[in-house]
């Protein structure tokens, strides 16, 4: 199995969510963070000094699929969660050795919701 | 002595724009915190200027240009009385700003806000003022000869919050609903509250503030009527128990139904029986809960804390209901006629709509009265004040 | 003059009851924020329909279903002083469930407070209001004939705090500890407050309030005595020091402390020296800090919000301690006598004590009272109200 | 009559104790907040200890240990109107701990601050109250007689905002700058508001609370003036609009600026002309704005709150501008002179610039003010109270 | 050396945290994330309006571990962790390369605390 | 590629982020988690009763880069990071199979700014 971590726009995940959904993808597991890259964070100003915040807010999105869903999975991604705007983010794919439910016990792709 | 009478109610009053703006805090999303309140603040301070320059005369004839010593503060005189009524009747004035910002807020542009804000309290409102409380241009006159008495608004029904909440449709519908809130398909689309702790600590304030609206209309502490206190609690409760059981338990719904309440009752609360002020909450209740409703999701108006249906309509209906509960037939005081009532806040509501279309589509066409998309998506604290609302909490470190 | 004077005390005790949501919504888990607020507010609301349409006749025989014409508030009567006196008295008595709400929140069910606030409100209270403030049943008279003097409760340590004290204790026991406060082998768990601001924020507004509860008790401005003033500040004063050093610092004891302090002193703050205020704060400081952990960790009773120690303890204390320090032996203004004020005190408490139980027994049998494990788990703002507090970070886009 | 607007006015003035301590919350990082409340609270405690036991008997020679019959409380008194006065000047006395207290947040010491509260407010605060405004020392007699009349500080520009912050500079840099406020090479660094609607919560409280503060000023209802309240509003309002502007929509600025108003139109607020008030609270709110920036940026004084700029240095123009805006000259009422306020401001200043450095510098040898790295690192609230400002957060179970 | 992440229902954390201790797995990292998966979320309904709140709360739990220890790790988690009822959440495995200790450089199996 | 997590404490990510972007490292993601190793929490006291905070605040910060650059990663971040003290934190070293930027589409090396 591998995990496909994407790292979006935060106002995107509604849009991703549905299109994995789409292609029978539903369990995920998401979480706030905040990303460095080319997109430039702001400026606040407070009472005449000047303080750079340098990370934006994305959205990590985790989901671990079996290895003939990464393709459909990565093209969902992309096609939900483009802007083509820079900071649209990034898609990195992991190897999984072993999944396990923790209700269950079930191991691996019976694991897999 | 009623100079400390009248402090008392301008301060409550005042306090009352703490409680527009926390009201206003907590609907809104994080990101436009710091842009509601500062705005609320902002729109009190021009309100000032505004009404101490030029409102107090449009309405009263009355400004305060001669030197202290011919002010009547000093010894012998009436300690400047006439000063804290201006402050007083300030405080309702800067309610119309206040009571507007509630439906544009989140997306309007700084300073041109700032202007509508100036014109309104400034000519609009203290225009409306004069005629109602001061018998300016002979209204209240001709109603009293053509229907058998003037318009009776006690602590502003329709002086004050019709006049706002339709001053509000025009500026809400000129400037359109907030990015996303409607999709094209005409699905509405969620943006909720950040902060129902706050919006509920603002409902308070205005709660308690509005006893001193109500209560110190009366001008002096020899006048003061506790049948005002009461009909004003009645009211209250009356809208706010409506509210929950027509909101389903919503907590937006409930504590804004008391206000809807004291809106409703403000015009006849000197003279209602206290029984008839409760009927009229619980109507003013009941209503701001579907007029919201049919509003938002229905005509897809996105005022943002519902000050249409909270002002326009439950004024409104504070203005026509002071004619009916007001009569002697249903236990009131009497003094009222209905078609008085009736002629009184049509006329109201007509300036209030005509002025708020003109002044917002004038600002609009001149200066621009919304913020550019990118501005809207970032929000209005970053985009205006360069900060955001939990600053500590956006750097990393700590 | 009076009616001014009245409202601005009702005003004052109204704005209280903001101050008891915000207690209530900083010590409750955020889950739970928005019931404390819907409740606080909502168990206002239908006290005053309680108190109006029965309690305030059962206290004080009096009702207000005249016309207007006959309610002596046009011009030549009273101006409505007795409206005003409703009023405020309604605030104190809606003082009741806001007490016992800090008790019972985070599991009790929503429609079945209600029925227990009307009830409460609407006949136990004004029962024991009645008889001690106007001298219903000869209670009163046959005390002074006992005693020597009548039982003297000049703001209610006894008829409201104790009172409401009591009856929150029935409440509590009836409803049992929040699920998981107490572990099977009997080890207490953590169930920390969500937000401190807000809990300071509840504290200071009632502090403040409770200056209007106190001095405006003298029913006149003409009556008003700046000894209750002094001594509610220093009795305030002495509890938030007593509390700050038995408390170890705590927020949560030093807000609450004050409140000791001032709920002790309300019965005698007309008659005792400042010292001897000062002196009945501090031992209010201290018995809180005590009460409340005993009762927490030893007697494992789960009183949320400490609502019992309190009110009911230090209300007791202060009930018995105005025939203390309001002794001219001990520097007061004397006109109470001990027995007196202890017979009054342990009578207030058999009532409350009593009423509690069986009102609340009577309602978990018939509606039922607790909300199920499922609901309270996942907190009473989606269980009942279908919202959380703070709804916009629920929503991951933004 | 006068007890009840005292009351009143004692008690709008305890609440902007409310306001100082969410001012301050909303400013320092989350991890000083409880410490904020709890320092606010328990300075006013020790105040009114300090200041009832030896501060009123320093400043204008009265105590209350007498038995409550001859403290002309009784029927026949005057009610008490002494002791409602001693409630009112209290809350004056203890704003300076709560001026103080936001200058040296995030690192001072728990009870050697307790200490200094008891101090100042005990000795010195009123050593100089007494001087101005019980005619102590024969020192308004003095400058009456050199100057052509006496110092005029109508509600403490210079009495108490100026002592305050005076004494609170002497804090400031006996304390030093919060650990990594300014690197080894001078940079100054982000220590951001943790929360800017408490900030502006502050504010409101403070802003509305001032009218009690000024108007209540007047000691007796009959003497409340009509100009008190409106000058305030103008100077508040002349405050936060320059502020606003000056400030480029900081809401930081925008919320102290209205302070910055009322602090300066204090002392002339009786006597000057409306628009002279307009513009003294205009330069206020600018000069607030560039001294805070001057003081932070350049001097690198880490004065959290900016007490300094707002209460040194716009109470000492405001003392001085009393002298210029409220002669008859420029439309005041006149019976003031420019050198005697100015020598009044200056000595007021001279006396709190030492007494600030004496206090601060004896404690710190004698004590220790300041918390450890390591606790300073950690915040206040878990080094001193143990527990932080959300503890629900803090545990990960829900 | 291993990594096992648990996605865990929040207030099973403490259980969890106690039986790693149990078994000499003392470090380790947990963040907040929101899951989507067969357990359902919940509908907020504000002023009228209906929202659908798609993710659940869950508390994400990850420590590294040598080889021979993840049987007994998976073990007592499921162990710790499970309720029986659908949203008990699921466990990962994956390979972990190389692990230094920041304070004093030691690596790999030297580095686990 | 390689993905490096490390896990610093909070207030050392400022110095770690120009770090990396000293040595040409720009893109990385950051979240807030609270850990649980040598260094110990804290104990908090409410109204009498103690409670254990039994995890630290940390954060995370997560750098996927090309295999040559591991190296230098790890000693750039070892020397912002390093306190001395207990609780400085750890790094691991994860193999990432494929990296997408969501943008572009463009893949590995490439989609690594
Ligand atoms: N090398 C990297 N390792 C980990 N995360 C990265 C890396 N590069 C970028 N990211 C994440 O992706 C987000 C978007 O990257 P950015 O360079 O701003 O735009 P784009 O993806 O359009 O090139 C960043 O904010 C960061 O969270
Ligand atoms: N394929 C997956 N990839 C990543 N996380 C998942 C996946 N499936 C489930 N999860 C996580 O596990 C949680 C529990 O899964 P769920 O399907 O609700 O219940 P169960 O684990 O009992 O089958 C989800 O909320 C989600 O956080
Ligand atoms: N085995 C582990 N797996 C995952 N995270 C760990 C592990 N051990 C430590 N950590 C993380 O590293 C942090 C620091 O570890 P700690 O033992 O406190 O200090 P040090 O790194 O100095 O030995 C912990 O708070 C935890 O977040």
């Amino acid at each position: 199995m591998k995990q496909i971590t994407a790292v979006i726009k935060p106002f995107k995940l509604d849009d991703v969510k549905d299109a994995l959904l789409e292609i029978d993808v539903s369990g995920m597991s998401v979480s706030e963070i905040k990303g460095h890259g080319r997109q430039k964070g702001h400026t606040e100003l407070y009472r005449g000094a000047e303080y750079n915040v340098d990370f934006v807010p994305k959205t990590s999105l985790a989901t671990v699929v079996k290895e003939d869903q990464v393709d459909a999975v990565i093209q969902a991604i992309i096609k939900a969660a483009s802007t083509g705007k820079i900071g649209d983010g990034k898609i990195f794919v992991t190897n999984v050795e072993r999944v396990v439910r923790i209700r269950t016990g079930e191991e691996d792709a019976d694991a897999l919701s | 002595m009623d100079v400390f009478f009248l402090t008392l109610g301008a301060a409550m009053v005042l306090a009352m724009h703490a409680g527009f703006a926390f009201l206003e805090v907590g609907t809104v999303r994080k990101k436009n915190q710091v842009n509601a309140l500062i705005r609320v603040i902002t729109d009190f301070g021009f309100s000032t200027i505004a009404y101490f320059f030029v409102g107090f005369a449009v309405a009263y004839d009355i400004n305060f240009f001669a030197p202290v010593a011919e002010l009547n503060v000093l010894a012998g005189g009436e300690h400047g009385y006439k000063m804290v009524h201006f402050f007083f009747l300030l405080t309702f004035a800067a309610a119309i700003p206040a009571i507007i910002s509630g439906g544009i807020t989140e997306r309007v542009r700084f300073w041109p806000n700032v202007v509508a804000t100036v014109v309104l309290v400034g000519l609009i409102y203290p225009f409306f003022e004069g005629m109602i409380w001061n018998g300016n241009y002979g209204f209240q006159a001709w109603l009293g000869a053509s229907f058998g008495a003037s318009f009776h608004d006690f602590a502003g029904s329709v002086v004050v919050h019709a006049m706002g909440g339709f001053l509000a449709l025009g500026a809400v519908l000129t400037l359109g609903p907030r990015l996303e809130r409607y999709s094209k398909t005409g699905a509405v689309n969620a943006i909720l509250p950040s902060n129902i702790p706050f919006l509920a600590l603002g409902s308070w304030v205005l709660c308690v503030g509005w006893f001193g609206f109500n209560v110190m209309s009366a001008g002096t502490a020899e006048a003061a009527s506790g049948l005002v206190a009461m009909n004003s609690l009645l009211a209250m409760v009356g809208g706010l128990i409506a509210a929950l059981i027509a909101g389903k338990n919503d907590p937006g719904f409930v504590h804004n139904g008391a206000l809807a309440g004291l809106v409703a009752v403000c015009a006849g609360s000197d003279i209602m029986h206290p029984v008839g002020a409760l009927f009229v909450g619980v109507v003013a209740g009941a209503v701001f809960v579907w007029g919201f409703t049919f509003m938002q999701n229905k005509l897809k108006i996105d005022d943002v804390l519902g000050v249409v249906p909270l002002h326009c309509v439950c004024g409104a209906w504070g203005g026509i209901a002071a004619g009916i509960f007001g009569t002697t037939a249903l236990g009131g005081a009497g003094g009222v006629t209905f078609m008085a009532q009736l002629v009184g806040t049509l006329t109201g509501v007509g300036i209030a709509v005509v002025g708020g279309f003109v002044v917002y589509r004038a600002i609009k066409a001149m200066l621009g009265i919304r913020l550019s998309e990118e501005d809207e998506h970032m929000g209005a604290d970053l985009a205006i004040h360069q900060i955001s609302a939990y600053p500590e909490e956006d750097m990393q470190t700590h």
